[in-house]
């Protein structure tokens, strides 16, 4: 399942949701917070998220499907907010559910690496010196590139 | 034509969407977009550095020598910093 | 820190507990729970975990200072429960938190890798059959494994 | 010398935790298996396959070659399986 919101969402319910049947054993997640520094040190008061609604959905639910059929997953879920965020406010959840651990953490951080690359949002930082857009960082692309040899070599994680 | 333009493409160009109704021989992303740059000096701005450009066509990624047709959705915008 | 309780755990208060700093922008997280059915297909009605008191809390902590010696973690918690639990009830729950997801996301899989083989728990299945105690799995072994050979190789997270 | 079992060794030997005395030719963790086995039917059976025995002295993990010595908290337990 995907969402894309303005509000914030709450954790514990969301994993709780997703661990709920006797089939699952392993639940991984993870969850992006607003720094209030940059990469390059710069004081980060707020954020804003862009994005393209239509494409964002599209693009999310594409990254969800390939998720699922590259792993046995019970549950997958991603939320992803737009709009203004402070320092410390939660901009993204990442939540998979398996049987075993290693399809939970491969497909967890699976779906961030693709996300960071292929999920249309911007972000404007609120700094000192006035509003920065983000530039796209190529250790992201490198992160997103791994899966993609990974399926070529038809090496698959081992649990498969 | 909708023409779309996400984060700072949007800044310079001005402009957060347009509907443009370019001529026939304007056939691929790559046409199009040296057609844009002579709308002004906003969009000449936008698209210096193409390499940072990104384009969607109906919401899907496409390269610069993919074709462009009437009726497209035609989004541009840098590589996403989401997650 | 590291916790072994009897009692369950709120998943999204230590998520949110472990998130607060503005300097966190990743957080990762595993919880693992009791599944319904064995490895072999066999019921499990409950699942009684015996640990090392004194010995436990040892190793866990060995194993978070291995961790945070390896990744920049501004966080870490491990909670490990012990006694009896019954199909989806959580078992264990691990939180690395860092200024960047590579390095929390490693960091998350490496505790649990290590954990599953070095914290002196023990499962017995209660099923139809009766009491059983759960084999460790060879795939255990070489998930661990990996970690030390990245360290041997010199071979770190790319965000070191 | 305080001896500890854990799951199935616990089981087997029908023992948590005793009390011991070896004699002083018991000089490492295989010699005090072996003196150990001598005690009955439930030790020889829980030290039958030793490649499935694990042991903790003073609760760090050691090999079987490793020395023991009075006042010490040996464990012997199986491979681990939380998580």
């Amino acid at each position: 399942m995907i969402r894309v919101q303005r509000e914030d969402f709450d954790v514990g319910a969301e994993i709780a949701r997703l661990s709920g049947s006797g089939k699952v054993g392993a639940v991984a997640s993870f969850v992006g917070l607003v720094r209030d520094h940059a990469g390059d040190g710069e004081t980060v008061r707020a954020m804003t998220l862009e994005h393209y609604p239509g494409m964002t959905e599209r693009q999310l639910e594409a990254i969800e499907a390939e998720a699922r059929q590259r792993w046995p997953l019970e549950d997958c879920l991603i939320i992803h907010r737009h709009g203004r965020l402070e320092p410390g406010e939660r901009i993204v959840l990442v939540i998979t559910a398996s049987a075993h651990r290693e399809a939970a953490f491969q497909s967890c951080q699976f779906l961030m690496d693709w996300l960071k690359t292929k999920a249309p949002f911007w972000k404007l930082e609120d700094t000192p010196e006035g509003g920065k857009w983000v530039d796209a960082k190529a250790e992201d692309d490198s992160l997103a590139e791994r899966w993609q040899q990974r399926r070529e070599d038809g090496c698959l994680p081992t649990d498969q | 034509m909708k023409v779309l333009y996400f984060a700072w493409l949007r800044a310079k160009t001005g402009i957060g969407e347009e509907e443009i109704d370019p001529p026939a021989e304007v056939a691929d992303v790559a046409g199009l977009i040296e057609w844009l740059k002579a709308r002004g000096p906003g969009h000449q701005e936008a698209f210096k550095d193409l390499g940072v450009v990104r384009c969607a066509i109906n919401q899907d990624y496409v390269p610069l020598s993919h074709p462009v047709k009437r009726g497209d959705e035609v989004a541009f915008f840098p590589p996403v910093t989401g997650g």
